[in-house]
Parts: structure tokens; C-alpha cells; sequence
């Protein structure tokens, strides 16, 4: 059997059309719940639903259903066509995530290339990236992070499971080039060695 | 380190010598992008690439994309004519006192390489992860939660008491009242002045037989209603009045006295 | 362990955009499955989610995934609105409590203005006037009377509650509005010095 407030979270989880953290879910119940509270009882659910046809995830501290990944051939159908996403949208999406907060400076100095307006624009649209304020720095530039919808779509709990980025961080590969080049100029013999090899 | 294939649109391959000339230079998202394929072509870590031969690579590339009257956009050549200089920076007999030095550059350009390979391996794994609507499924038409809005109308009895004050207000005819300002009236003065008359036998000023007490507009007015009365008692032959000239004091007494 | 075709089916049956029937479920799977073996497996499904915030329904041969109706308030929450009542809806409500009952026709005469439609709906709605029948002269206008609900809301026991003209006089309430409201801020003025004090 399972308890009411059990039933209820779940189906509320289940109806909403935009996934919901313990907080909304802690407010729509108007129950003198914490969100530590309803977040054990939606692991509970979660648990619960494993290993089945519908699972209950959890996106940037949000939850929803949806079906098992391993279904996928099943399910996908003619008409479902994700956003295809040019090179540089892809690039540029994959800095905005991996360096957040970022601005157009950075991105450009990372690709060495201007990025076009219609890139930013087509990420912002998809809601992946938004706007985050601007960097206090002369000019003030806008920057730019990544949303909960980036982190829905792309099937990631928060952006620690962004793939490989403790390696990436550990490699200084997110750090600044002017930073690393200060580092690496200690193994400026290795290199010499490679170009005389 | 592996790379995965991007999976929205087919990354160019590494262009061979014989097939370099085939490829157009749309194919590359900048200068940087061009390098860092051709770096790909050396089949080797890009910790371990060899700067000079990737210059080499570039150089080659570009000029035989101009023999073959291919337009080769401003930035790419911008960059060959640096790469250019590095080669031949890289070349020459060491020159201690130049800063940066050839090697400096050189690690620097590998540092932007090593920095755009992780992001481009980055981005192919990112789309190659189980995305919503190609790998996994949301419901189609949940339900949703809403929030209906019940209106609820607030009003206390003070509101409806003094509303109700304001219609009264607005429907009742309008009355004027003019408060009453304080004035000794004729009559009055009349009878003030015939009780004084028989008390004072010979001539008094006007102003004699008016109380002490009176001032201000009380005054004014009681003056002017005795001055009114004193011509109707004169009229009556009841009192005499006499007057130097105009604006002089006007007196008065009994009639016959 | 749940069975990969029952996994499967619950999937489809999640992730469709309208109810599936047996036939299109066996469609869908590609599979040499009848129909009634299809049946007996959503069955399975539907008895899981027994008593659980989700639930697997048959409309006609064709089965869906809802929430139960039990919990549609949790999915269809009512939350207050309060609304101040205007001044000219609340001329009217009074004019109905003084004068009950009453045409639209009279409350205008008494007004000395024209009311719109929507300030009677309004106290309708608020559920403080009702219709009273109709007036037997030409036309047979509507009448209306004020309700329990009124009463209620003001606290009152009965209209007899209501003060008479006298009264309002003498609680300034028929004092021209500049008037009072001089008189108002003269108290205000009282009330600042003596928190000064």
C-alpha cells in the first residue's frame, strides 16, 4: 500500500508539464513539508519505478519521468527530429557549459572565430543557454550559463556529470590559456624534443 | 584520446595531400579549426605535435588553395602570414633578447589547439548523450498543474456605509446656510436708544449711548442700525440731532429738553 | 525484475500521444504477439500502478496513462484572488440594502448615475445580491435583494442592522467627502505627534 502523500507527489510529478523540485512540490501540497522531507519521498518513488518502462529522473534538482533510454527504438518515431544543431552551436554549447559563466569574448577566444549572432540566438531559443549577468570587466560584456532545460535535454542530474569534465578540469584544459601557458612553460624542453624528433 | 563522431553533421576528414585540394575552405569553422585538423593528420597526441610541421602543413594547404583560385577569406591568410613568421622565428639562430620568444608562440598556439580539441571532443559527447525526444520520451499531453484563480470580492461596512453616506449626499437637495454673523438689529437699536435718551438730558455724542462692551463688527453694526434709529426717532420728533459739519460727531438729545 | 516486453509496452503506452489499443501496440513492437497476449500483459501493468499516483486506464479498447481523479485537486489548485470592491459597486450594494428591493432603474434614480452591467454582475458574483422576482409595472424590470452571504460578510444579523440616516449623519458619514477627509487627516496629524511624544 502505498501512503497518500506518496500517491500524491507522484501524481503531481507525473500531470506537471515542466519537471519540479521539492520546493513547488512542497508548496502545492501547502503541508508543512521541508524539501529534504519530499525529496527522500521522491527517491522513494524513483526507487520504486526503477527497472521499469517510465523512470523518475532527476535534472539540475528537478524531477520528471520519461522512458528508459535503452527503449529508444521503440519509441522514436518519423516525426521526432531533435533541434539539429550546427557545429558551432554544438562548439559554442558545449564551451557555454563546460566554462560557465562565459562571455562572447571567450567563447571567441577559445574558437578562434567571431561567433555569429544567429548561434547564440538559436541556443538561447532552444532555452539551453541564458543570459547571467554581465562580467565586471571594462565594456561589461554580457555572460552566459547554461539552464535547467540544457541539463533535461541532455539527460545530466547537475553539470558534475557533464562527460569528462573532472578530467578536462584536472588537465587545466578549462583553465585560460594565458594561465596554462604560465604553467607550461617549464616543459617547453618536451616540446623542442617533439619538434626535433 | 578518442574522438567521437559528431552526429549532425559530418566532420571533415583530415585532408590527405591528395585530396586537400578537393575541400573547399567553408568547410572549416576558422583558421584554428584548419589547424587543428591538420594537427589530426600528424596522428599523434597534440601534447606531442610538431609545431613546424604543422606550419608547414598550413602554409602548403593555403597556397595551393589560392593556385586553384579557391578565395581564401581575410583571417586564414592573417594567420598564414603569422604562421609564417613563427616558422621562420623557429628557424634562425636563437636570439636570447626577443621576447616573446619563437618557442613561447609556439606553445601558446598548442595550448589554443589543446583548448579547442577538448571542446569540440566535449560537444560530441554532450550530443551523443541520451537526449529527450531522440532517446528518451516525455508523456505527450500531461495533464499539467494549474492554478485556477477564484475571485474573491472585499468590502467592509465602513466602505458600504459611507458609500451609501455619499449617495445620500450627492441626492439631497442642495441647501445653503449662511451662519449668522453677530449684529445689533434696528429694533434692537431703537429700543437700546429710547431707554438712554431719557437718561441722558443734554446733548450726547451717538457713540455715548452704545455699550461699552460692544467691539469689532458688533460695533460697526451697532452703530450703524443706531445712527438708522436715531433718524427714525428724530423723524418721530422724539429726539433732536446736531452736527458741526460732515464726517463730525453726531449729537443728540430728548426732543423739547 | 520486470520483463523487457512489459517494460517495453509500458513505455509505449507512457510516451503516446493517444490512447493505444492491443493491435497498435503488437504494431508497434514488430513482434509475433496476438492481441490477447498484449491484453494480458497491460493488465500486468495496470495492476502495478494500482493504488499509486499513476494509473493505466481502458477507454474503448484503447488504454492510457492519467492520475487518478482523487488527486485532481492537487493538479487544479484554487487560490484566493481578493479584490477590493469598487466604489461605484459599492454605491449600488448599498443602495439594494437600504432600498430592497430594488430595479436597476431605481438604484440609477437613487445613483443619479448610470450603472453599468457588470458592477451588478460583480456583486452577483461575490454572491452578495440576488435576483428578487420581477417588478409588476411596465416593463417588469428585475429586482434585487441582498442575500444571507451579505449579511454574513458585514457582520450584519439582519437589515435592520444596517444604521438609519440619523446615525450616518452622525458618524460624519453624510459630511460632504472634502470635509471628512480633512477631518481624517486632522486625526492623522493627532496620531503623529503622539507617536513623536
Amino acid at each position: 500500500m502505498i501512503d497518500d502523500l506518496e500517491r500524491a507527489i507522484e501524481a503531481m510529478l507525473f500531470a506537471s508539464d515542466t519537471p519540479l523540485d521539492a520546493r513547488q512540490v512542497a508548496g502545492r501540497l501547502g503541508d508543512e513539508m521541508t524539501p529534504g522531507e519530499i525529496r527522500t519521498i521522491i527517491q522513494t518513488i524513483a526507487a520504486r519505478h526503477a527497472g521499469s518502462g517510465i523512470e523518475l529522473v532527476e535534472r539540475g534538482g528537478h524531477w520528471h519521468f520519461q522512458t528508459p533510454a535503452d527503449l529508444a527504438h521503440l519509441l522514436r518515431r518519423e516525426r521526432d527530429d531533435p533541434r539539429k544543431l550546427s557545429r558551432a552551436a554544438a562548439e559554442v554549447l558545449a564551451i557555454v557549459a563546460y566554462h560557465e559563466p562565459v562571455s562572447r569574448a571567450e567563447i571567441e577566444a577559445i574558437r578562434g572565430v567571431q561567433t555569429s549572432k544567429g548561434t547564440l540566438d538559436v541556443l538561447m531559443e532552444a532555452e539551453w543557454i541564458a543570459p547571467a549577468g554581465r562580467r565586471e570587466v571594462p565594456g561589461r560584456p554580457l555572460i552566459y550559463k547554461t539552464t535547467d532545460a540544457f541539463l533535461q535535454h541532455f539527460g545530466l542530474t547537475s553539470r558534475k556529470d557533464l562527460p569528462g569534465i573532472d578530467d578536462l578540469r584536472a588537465a587545466g584544459l578549462l583553465d585560460p590559456v594565458d594561465l596554462a601557458f604560465e604553467e607550461a612553460m617549464g616543459e617547453l624542453d618536451l616540446v623542442k624534443d617533439g619538434e626535433e624528433a | 584520446m578518442e574522438e567521437l563522431p559528431l552526429d549532425f553533421e559530418i566532420v571533415p576528414a583530415a585532408p590527405e595531400r591528395d585530396d586537400a585540394l578537393q575541400l573547399s575552405l567553408e568547410s572549416w569553422e576558422g583558421p584554428l579549426d584548419l589547424l587543428l585538423t591538420l594537427a589530426r593528420s600528424q596522428k599523434v597526441d597534440l601534447k606531442q605535435i610538431s609545431i613546424l610541421g604543422l606550419v608547414e602543413q598550413y602554409l602548403t594547404f593555403i597556397a595551393e588553395a589560392r593556385e586553384l583560385k579557391l578565395e581564401v577569406a581575410a583571417d586564414y591568410l592573417v594567420m598564414a602570414a603569422w604562421l609564417a613568421y613563427l616558422k621562420s622565428a623557429l628557424l634562425l639562430p636563437k636570439d636570447p633578447l626577443e621576447d616573446p620568444s619563437p618557442d613561447e608562440l609556439a606553445l601558446r598556439l598548442q595550448l589554443r589547439l589543446q583548448r579547442l580539441a577538448a571542446m569540440r571532443e566535449a560537444a560530441a559527447r554532450l550530443l551523443a548523450r541520451d537526449r529527450v525526444g531522440r532517446d528518451v520520451f516525455l508523456r505527450v499531453k500531461p495533464e499539467g498543474l494549474r492554478d485556477i484563480k477564484v475571485r474573491r470580492w472585499d468590502a467592509s461596512l465602513y466602505d458600504l456605509l459611507s458609500a451609501y453616506g455619499q449617495v445620500k449626499l450627492r441626492s439631497e437637495p442642495v441647501v445653503h446656510m449662511v451662519s449668522r454673523r453677530p449684529v445689533i438689529t434696528l429694533d434692537a437699536a431703537l429700543h437700546h436708544l429710547q431707554r438712554m435718551i431719557g437718561v441722558k438730558l443734554d446733548w450726547a455724542e451717538l457713540s455715548d449711548f452704545l455699550p461699552a462692551d460692544y467691539d469689532g463688527p458688533l460695533r460697526r453694526s451697532a452703530i450703524a442700525s443706531s445712527f438708522v434709529a436715531a433718524l427714525e426717532l428724530a423723524r418721530q420728533g422724539r429726539v433732536d440731532l446736531k452736527q458741526e459739519g460732515a464726517f463730525e460727531p453726531l449729537y443728540l438729545k430728548a426732543a423739547g429738553a
